[in-house]
């Protein structure tokens, strides 16, 4: 068996280690994880960076790289789909599960957290969502942007957003949990947060990456994946 | 510079410091001096590495002694014991540095007026215009340090020292880089400077013409030691150490024993070492134990064609010119007559008594021209 | 949306150099002529700042100034709102991070002064203060203008810490770093290299004037040498 | 991990403080001593690179040295592989992004030599270059271990353009701070916490134990003063 | 510094510069002097700011004049016209710089040694042990130049100049922080130094006695111009502008007019302007509608108790001492006869012809002591 160099969403982080660990435990190949912003990631893939697989946190970046055949389009799937919360910290006085998306409209919210909406597939389904139940102009001026996800998590866990719509699997993640509460919006408020995962073509460790991403594909994958706050697509 | 008033004595600069360099293992260093000096010019006089510019930087508060007292009148400027140790700034000690350290990025001007900041500008100008003036610089004004020769340059921070209006004077080597006329000059604006303000200055210099022309006292310092002190013609002219003998310019210094004493005529007598010849030279109460030295001034020697006859000196002694040499306006000429003497003789005395290598000719050495060193 | 990046931008590296020069300038001068014991000790952290990541940097002083901190409340209390998504939060972000690249070109160029020169000052009775002005400054002048160069241009180009301090809000924290930034990220190349551009040009143009200033006119400033 | 990581990072900062010790000194003297009408454009150019986002100027660089440009393919011919995603890449983009803070200190304590030092080492019959050993060198050491604790520090804490040439891969390109930024992506703030102290302690020493030196033993190198 | 042979007369040093400084609107200075200096001290003296530094500079290369030439032997240094222009480094000129530029960062050794890189160690050693030794800071070779007296750098500076072996050799005011004992010693070191390499050697000083202890041949700068060159005897003595004449020590300069001339005696008669009195001078080409001056050295006047008979000198005549003053061994008398003049006395001449203020005098001035300046 062979070694490979994952590149990987950053939001994936805890869930990929967690199939990763298993993976090698099972096969006994190893897996090198590379985080980063699904961005940076493909800009580096574009620059022949020594990637075998390439998870991306929306389906946008791996088929540009199909198209411009860095990637084996044959090997484009979607494995996981990504969910929008509604999270304020443990000191909030409010409360998601209450007030759904009228938090945001309290005074005591000064800064919502969000992805930048420009190049974070979490930040477009954000503005999406505001847009969705009308919120956009009237909260426009409380916004604040993360480079990513986890930034714009980070943002309001410190306490400096009082609210943020980050991605259920941080806030299901273990550093996460305890830390807040949130509300799940619901799945029709915004665009299906399909996440993308190819092989690469250059890769030179293709039968293992494929192994790999078989196994984040099979039943024991979406179970653990299901565990870290995505969803798996359904007919797979 | 034009009231001559002269000013009554002011205070008194009183020192006693200790202060030790430890050098790498092979030189080290200390001073150790105690002097008291008063208003007007005191000389320091020493060799090369005597000590003069650590001493001023003591009192200036450049270094810090490991011991000791520094004062100016009443006021404590420095005190091991209490632990007073005033900053340079708030001493009221004017300090030539023998480095000049003058400000490059600022003009001549500038530089001269820095330490009037508390006057206006009118007042500041006036002030170091005067002095500008006086020293023969004030075309300068506009210049930069780096854009006027050496000599230009120590008038600028002579002139800097000068104009502030301090209670202690420190100039260390001030005219060395001045041709004779201009040094004149500013001899003659220092000496006018002094009568006027009497504070105490400290003037270290190598030049005895400097020393002669300007000092009231003079301090010799040899190792870091004080080796005489007193007026100018005191200290250089009945020198008691070998250092100022050299110093003080005497070029014939002779190893002697003495043979005879006459207290009578405050008087005795003394063997030139390896020779029959004897010096009557004057009474001092001396260890005859110890060697003795007899210091002459080729000067002081006067030379006769033939034996002179009834004249008052006592030393009359025949000997024969080996060597006969001008140097500037001054005949040097050495007599063997068993020692060897070495004299200094003008161009007209040469001439009018046809003197010339191998002539026969008497010395007379006046007894109080020679001087006992031990 | 440019010209607004840019402005603040400009805000921004103004503000934080002219910050930097009244704080860089009498911590260099402490720096070189303390004689502490523990100064190397105050040297070493001076320069700790950039040895951390910047948006790590800026993480943590989003922590700091977060409502969860006395600091962060205390200042809350004072002026009725939070440092984090502010013009002043990213002041503050910026200064500690440019800290050391503005103080220590200053510190080396004040040590490097002959010390008689201080000296002379001292004896003609001018005070540190007087003495700091009028010599030490000017003296030092190409190492504060070094040290504000770096600065400057590290503000400039800085994103890490502005962006996790500033919240990337156009028109409020949006520098032109973080713009660049962003439309890269957005795969925009053609937006980004126009953008890059403009910030260079702009830049070079400012860096040429100072550095020709300094050769040709300035001499009664720093070229007395 | 954290063992790989921080090796890597000091060889990364070592090499790059190495690489600009040889350019940045010569380019330093150049530019303290060059008599040319155009250097003030040379200076002004040297200090651009940081006025750049770092992700960008990666990301700039990752296009220059990609398979579509002739440097790119030159250097794909010449050693058989990219330099993107190597270490030997991770050198090139910190070097040229730190060159800055190594060269503008070191340029500053060069000028500001005495003039009169340079002349008395010409007239003894020394060389440009021996002057420079001798002379130069010495006594601008002040300077250049500025811009050595500058550029290496900076080296230490940069990562917008090593992740973007290096690729954030473990082992091979993950430097600590990039480690770091990675652990405080992942929220995991504990960690994050305890290798940012573990470099920062790291850090820390090294700068103490650097100007305790200069201050105590390293006399006869630079506190001659 | 053993060999005291002489060595064969060697290259000659051919400066023709001209170099202007571009004052700020007030002042302006322009050096343009053409010289050749043969192996050997030649001494070039001159007020302060009269453009010798500036005239080194050029030489060493550290300054680049307007125009000319600058060779040794047939090497060419400089030439404005072929652009020729040798770097500092390759001209073989060592150069005492008047600010001395000692490297700090050195010790005194490493100092000295640095013109010595082509040597092996124990040369270096060797040669540079020498030169300590005779200068007496062999014990300071570990020392710092911040940790060594004004006078010990000064011997440092000088000592790395020598060493290495130039071709031509500039020293600007070499000796000027020393004590006479030191000095003299350095003096005769220079003298042996000289004897063996005979190369072309400049050298800046103000002070006289150096010059006629050095001095082969002297150049006499004003205003950036050469106006007296010969040996120092000849520039010294008979000077022919009245700057070189106050270097030359006149301490009287009287405006006169022509009143007779004599040829066949080689003598003319010259009143003092204001006064009744004539002198005999001299009789030298003059332009007679021009103001003639002419100096005497207070040295060189004779004084008088009772009118002297049968002399062979021209001038007597009678006055009243106004003043009388010691300074140094030296006694200065102002006599006024119409014109005051300056006279020069020993001690013992005051004694012996008990002079006072108010005593009738008679000054006697030989022909040959008058100097016709112009
Ligand atoms: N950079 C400059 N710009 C303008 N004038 C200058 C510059 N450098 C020197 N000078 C002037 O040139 C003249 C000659 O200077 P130089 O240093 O050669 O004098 P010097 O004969 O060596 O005097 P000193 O005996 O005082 O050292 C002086 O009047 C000085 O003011
Ligand atoms: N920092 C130091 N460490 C060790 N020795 C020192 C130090 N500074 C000075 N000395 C020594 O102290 C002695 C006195 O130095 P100082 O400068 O006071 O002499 P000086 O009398 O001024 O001589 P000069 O006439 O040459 O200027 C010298 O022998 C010198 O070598
Ligand atoms: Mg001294
Ligand atoms: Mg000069």
């Amino acid at each position: 068996t062979q070694d490979i160099t994952v590149a990987a969403a950053s939001d994936l982080n805890y869930a990929l280690k967690d199939l990763a660990a298993r993976f090698e435990k099972k096969t006994g190949g190893k897996v090198t994880l590379s985080f980063g912003s699904s961005g940076n990631l493909y800009s580096q893939i574009q620059g022949g960076a020594p990637y075998d697989l390439f998870f991306s946190a929306d389906v946008a970046y791996p088929q540009k790289l199909a198209v411009a055949g860095l990637v084996e389009s044959s090997s484009l799937r979607t494995y996981a789909i990504g969910h929008l919360v509604l999270w304020v910290p443990n000191g909030s006085s409010l409360d998601p599960q209450r007030l759904e998306m009228n938090l945001l409209l309290q005074p005591s919210v000064q800064h919502i957290a969000i992805a930048n909406p420009q190049h974070a597939p979490y930040g477009r389904a954000a503005m999406a969502a505001l847009e969705h139940f009308g919120l956009k102009d009237k909260v426009a001026s409380k916004l604040v942007f993360g480079e990513n996800i986890s930034q714009a998590a980070q943002f309001v866990q410190s306490g400096n957003a009082q609210a943020g719509l980050i991605a259920l699997s941080l806030a299901v993640s273990p550093a996460m949990k305890d830390s807040g509460r949130y509300w799940e919006l619901p799945a029709d408020s915004y665009p299906e947060l399909q996440q993308g995962v190819a092989v690469l073509s250059a890769s030179k460790h293709k039968p293992a990456a494929k192994a790999f991403l078989d196994y984040v594909l099979s039943a024991e994958g979406a179970t653990v994946l299901e565990q870290y706050g995505f969803r798996v697509p359904p007919g797979k | 510079m034009s009231d001559a008033a002269t000013s009554p004595p002011g205070e008194q600069l009183t020192v006693r410091v200790q202060k030790r360099f430890r050098g790498e293992s092979d030189s080290q260093f200390t001073l150790e001096v105690q002097l008291a000096v008063a208003g007007g010019f005191t000389i320091l006089f020493g060799a090369s590495g005597a000590g003069k510019s650590t001493l001023l930087d003591c009192i200036a508060g450049l270094q810090t002694p490991d011991e000791g007292t520094i004062a100016i009148g009443e006021t404590i400027l420095f005190d091991s014991q209490s632990r007073v140790n005033l900053p340079p700034s708030r001493r009221s000690v004017a300090y030539l540095l023998q480095s000049l350290a003058l400000f490059p990025h600022m003009t001549v001007e500038q530089n001269v007026q820095y330490g009037l900041a508390s006057l206006n500008k009118a007042d500041r100008d006036a002030r170091s215009g005067d002095v500008l003036e006086s020293f023969r610089i004030s075309s300068l004004v506009q210049r930069r340090p780096n854009e006027i020769s050496a000599g230009e340059r120590q008038r600028v921070a002579l002139a800097r020292a000068l104009v502030t209006l301090p209670r202690v004077l420190l100039l260390d080597e001030p005219l060395t880089a001045l041709d004779a006329v201009t040094k004149a000059r500013i001899l003659d604006d220092l000496r006018a400077w002094n009568r006027r303000h009497r504070i105490p200055i400290l003037y270290v210099t190598h030049d005895r013409e400097e020393v002669f022309a300007l000092g009231e006292s003079a301090i010799v310092l040899e190792e870091g030691r004080i080796v005489a002190q007193g007026s100018p013609h005191e200290v250089l002219q009945r020198p008691q150490s070998e250092t100022v003998a050299q110093l003080a310019g005497f070029e014939n210094i002779f190893d002697c024993s003495m043979t005879g004493s006459h207290p009578e005529y405050g008087t005795m007598t003394c063997r030139i070492a390896g020779s029959t010849l004897d010096l009557e030279v004057p009474l001092v109460r001396v260890n005859v134990s110890l060697p003795l030295r007899v210091g002459i001034r080729a000067g002081d020697i006067l030379l006769a064609s033939s034996k002179p006859q009834g004249l008052s000196a006592r030393n009359v002694v025949d000997g024969t010119i080996t060597s006969l040499e001008q140097r500037d306006m001054k005949v040097i000429a050495v007599v063997t007559c068993g020692p060897a003497f070495e004299v200094h003789l003008t161009l007209g005395a040469r001439e009018s008594l046809q003197l010339k290598p191998g002539a026969r000719v008497w010395l007379v050495v006046k007894t109080y021209s020679c001087h006992v060193l031990q | 949306m440019i010209i607004q990046a840019l402005t603040l931008t400009l805000r921004l590296a103004i503000m934080v150099s002219a910050i930097l020069l009244v704080i860089g300038i009498p911590l260099a001068y402490w720096l070189a002529f303390s004689r502490r014991r523990w100064k190397f000790l105050v040297e070493a952290i001076v320069s700790l700042p950039i040895v951390l990541p910047p948006t790590v940097l800026g993480f943590y002083v989003l922590v700091a100034v977060g409502p969860f901190t006395p600091l962060g409340r205390w200042y809350q209390a004072l002026t009725g709102h939070s440092l984090a998504f502010t013009f002043e939060g990213l002041v503050l972000g910026s200064v500690l991070y440019s800290l050391p690249f503005a103080v220590q070109p200053m510190a080396t160029s004040f040590a490097a002064i002959d010390g008689k020169l201080l000296d002379a000052s001292a004896l003609l009775g001018a005070s540190r203060w007087r003495t700091f002005w009028r010599i030490v400054l000017p003296l030092g002048l190409p190492g504060v203008l070094t040290g504000l160069v770096l600065s400057f241009a590290h503000t400039l180009g800085e994103f890490g810490v502005v962006l996790m301090i500033g919240g990337n809000i156009p028109g409020a924290t949006q520098t032109v770093s973080i713009l660049i930034y962003d439309q890269v990220q957005a795969l925009d190349y053609a937006t980004a290299n126009r953008t890059a551009l403009i910030l260079l040009l702009l830049c070079f143009t400012m860096l040429a004037i100072l550095y020709g200033l300094r050769r040709h006119g300035g001499r009664n400033l720093w070229e007395w040498r």
